[in-house]
């Protein structure tokens, strides 16, 4: 067993990624937990597909406007500097490509960045989409914020996903519990190890041929920040 | 002199037929105007067509509506919620058709359909299930599937405040798809809090400009204003504090 | 030579058939005088293609506002009710239908609707169509005011267009200082005679065959006010 | 901290280079930012290509970038106007190139652009010289022809206010191509009379998000405003009213 990095470690790992003045959109369930940790002294614009910029952290009890909701549909607040648009306009700045950076969590992410976490195909289910789409193919950075192995041990990351997809290769980067990796035209680039985790490691967990980036990628984040 | 506002709810949703098409604003309960599906509802309407994002929360709202089996078919991106009880239900029966929409494609369609847009090619769901069987096209290195207008012969919506010509304004993230339903419905029906005389809306400041609504009701302001100004005291869902004790009041999810 | 109605007469005309409430659009050069006769008892909502619904009447001298035009650049004023929008936004209402009327001047109208307004197609003129060719295509109704006859007496309603089009069968009536006409599908319908001008008269001026429609244009007008 | 505004309209143009597509908002002199184009004049990029909705009035702004003989080609809706010789002489001498697009078509293809359309199916046109060779097809009945995005390098854009993440409202009609070519161009700039603080532009009312805008530049308030209040006593070139007496102070052309 490997050291793995708590969801509130994670969120905190793809928080310090993201730049001032980015404009990003935080998916609903686990990546929400990335504004917890956004630096208070950073300048970053959350974008809420239901339409909204400038989305502050949720409101004292007792404050809550039930006209003003993030699309996990939880009450939050407005920043100074917030504005409202309806959804065509909100979804055109996802399309349109004007968001720097979203973070979405995933079933599944192929080599290639197929991504799918809108449905497991079960049979009965009940299907729901939201606006996952949108966001996969209208982030200039779409992140994956996820456990690398499922609760059976399998692996996330896959040669291709058996999953329903919900874009094509649409995602930059994943952010797991065990290491961040690059989708490259290659493959699976690791580009930072957690813990007592090694590239081999990794390979045999998922199963994949991966590319050992650790080093360039060291030079990159301290060149970003 | 022009007055689009009606004497009650009633009267606003008259005329909408069995097998009708009807838009239904909101996300999730923001926006969503639950004071004319009750008098849809009352109305008796049957075998409709909703467009809406969700199919209904709890018991309230479009979620009663789709409880009294007067629905035949949904058009929506997030059906499936850890309240949509009532839509999950007939879903499992097989008593309700799901046309299943991204959001994005969802509200540009109903834009289109408002400002007389044929089709338009949309980057989002290609090579997904969603977009099996639509017509795609490679434009400038990236691939698109050619996506069709949704129209309504009504839409029901919920707006903050209006005047009598039926300018509208909205409250932060209520107004989501207030705008373009607005526009991609034969008759638009709105429930505000308060009609305001005209010339008291700002010309900058309309959301919804007065072409694009025929009927307005009033409803009353909100639980949670009081004068136009926010004085919370609610849960999410618009309840009393008091009478929701024990709930999480900043709690939900989609 | 048969009796002529004045451009001033003429827009009073235009004016008279505009119902209240009606969301209206009028195009640059003789069709903005149709303002000036509006009753001014009756609410009637005239949208301007550059941004706004509810343009009012030119504002006195010193109280120009250059931020404040209508679509042929003069100085307009904003009524009580009125509101401005972007130019995607004002021209999604043309196209998307939700004008009632729209009065514009004309080249020519043939007899199924075409019409031709914006270029003469003579060689070396500079062109420019603005928003000609959204509104032909976008307003329940278009109306064309125009003379019947150019100043070389040659008909403007013809039985097809020579210039170049502007839009096609779309034009439903043409409001001209001898007659108005409907255009139907058999051709162009005589629905009100001004002074001395007959059906037989008219089919001379034209060249074109004319249908008689003015009794029941009568019983339209009472029920229509 | 978020700052986007820049120290002068030099710096708000700098980077703009030979043969990029520039955006110019306005319609007519509304909403026409005549400093940053002067400022582009002097910055000396050539060889450009111009979208806006009119081809220049009079000598100054856009007809001065013309003048210039900065323009290769000019893509809009309405370029001949009683005041617009500078482009007349140009056309006619062959020195510049034009590209006609009806006004709604080209309000809709800036929009595509700014909101990922690959292209879309409009009504207007069709039949006319102006959609020969372009790709038509029926649809529910109507005939349609197939547009595609207008984007830019960069938008130039004149609104009234900002605050310093690019958070813009404009005034009136000025508001124009401003919302619609901020968010089609990779660089958009904009000139403002005012900057204002953070949190003072009620969220309900921004026309421009902050999303769309890269750079802000302040050029004061303009002739006909003091302290934010309309004052007049100018005509319709925004010269004050005993500077132009003896022309009529309401009209004007297009």
């Amino acid at each position: 067993m490997t050291t793995k990095l708590s969801r509130a470690e994670l969120a905190q790992r793809i928080a310090a990624a993201i730049p001032e003045g980015a404009f990003v959109n935080l998916g609903i369930g686990a990546p929400t937990m990335v504004a917890n940790y956004l630096p208070a002294d950073l300048e970053i614009i959350l974008h809420t597909e239901n339409g909204m910029l400038g989305m502050g952290p949720a409101p004292l009890a007792g404050e809550v406007d039930p006209d003003l909701i993030n699309a996990g549909k939880q009450a939050v607040t407005a920043l100074d500097g917030a504005a409202y648009f309806h959804q065509a306009d909100s979804f055109g700045m996802m399309r349109g490509g004007h968001l720097d950076v979203c973070v979405l969590g995933a079933f599944q992410v192929a080599e290639n960045g197929d991504l799918a976490n809108w449905s497991t195909g079960a049979p009965g289910a009940v299907p729901a989409v939201g606006g996952a789409m949108d966001l996969a193919i209208g982030a200039k950075e779409v992140y994956v914020m996820t456990d690398l192995l499922t609760k059976q041990n399998e692996s996330k990351l896959v040669a291709a996903c058996s999953y329903p997809l919900t874009g094509i290769g649409c995602v930059s980067r994943v952010y797991t519990d065990h290491a961040v990796f690059d989708v490259t035209p290659e493959g699976f680039a690791v580009r930072e190890l957690y813990g007592d985790n090694t590239v081999e490691l990794l390979a045999t967990l998922t199963g994949l041929r991966l590319i050992d980036a650790t080093t360039a990628s060291a030079f990159d984040e301290t060149k970003g920040h | 002199m022009i007055n689009k506002v009606v004497s009650s709810v009633e009267e606003a949703v008259a005329g909408v037929v069995d097998g009708a098409t009807v838009m239904v604003g909101g996300f999730g309960r923001a926006g969503q105007p639950l004071e004319l599906i009750d008098a849809l509802i009352a109305q008796g309407a049957t075998d409709l067509t909703i467009i809406s994002n969700n199919a209904g929360n709890g018991d309230v709202g479009l979620a009663a509506l789709l409880a009294a089996r007067r629905v035949r078919k949904i058009v929506c991106s997030f059906p499936r919620q850890p309240d949509s009880w009532v839509f999950d239900g007939l879903y499992r029966e097989g008593a309700i058709e799901l046309e299943l929409v991204p959001q994005g494609n969802l509200a540009e369609r109903i834009r289109a359909a408002g400002t007389g847009i044929g089709a338009f090619f949309s980057p989002t769901g290609v090579g997904t299930q969603l977009a099996e069987g639509k017509e795609t096209r490679e434009i400038d290195g990236r691939v698109y599937s050619l996506e069709y207008p949704i129209r309504a012969d009504f839409a029901l919506i919920s707006a903050w405040k209006a005047d009598r010509w039926g300018n509208l304004v909205y409250r932060k993230t209520a107004r989501n798809f207030g705008p373009i339903m607005a526009a991609a419905a034969t008759t638009t029906v709105v429930q505000v809090d308060e009609i305001v005389s005209l010339g008291s809306i700002d010309p900058e400041n309309v959301a919804t400009p007065s072409i694009f609504v025929q009927r307005v009701a009033v409803v009353g302001e909100r639980e949670w204003l009081k004068d136009d100004v926010f004085v919370g005291g609610v849960d999410l869902e618009g309840r009393p504090l008091e009478a929701s004790a024990g709930t999480d009041s900043a709690g939900g999810s989609r």
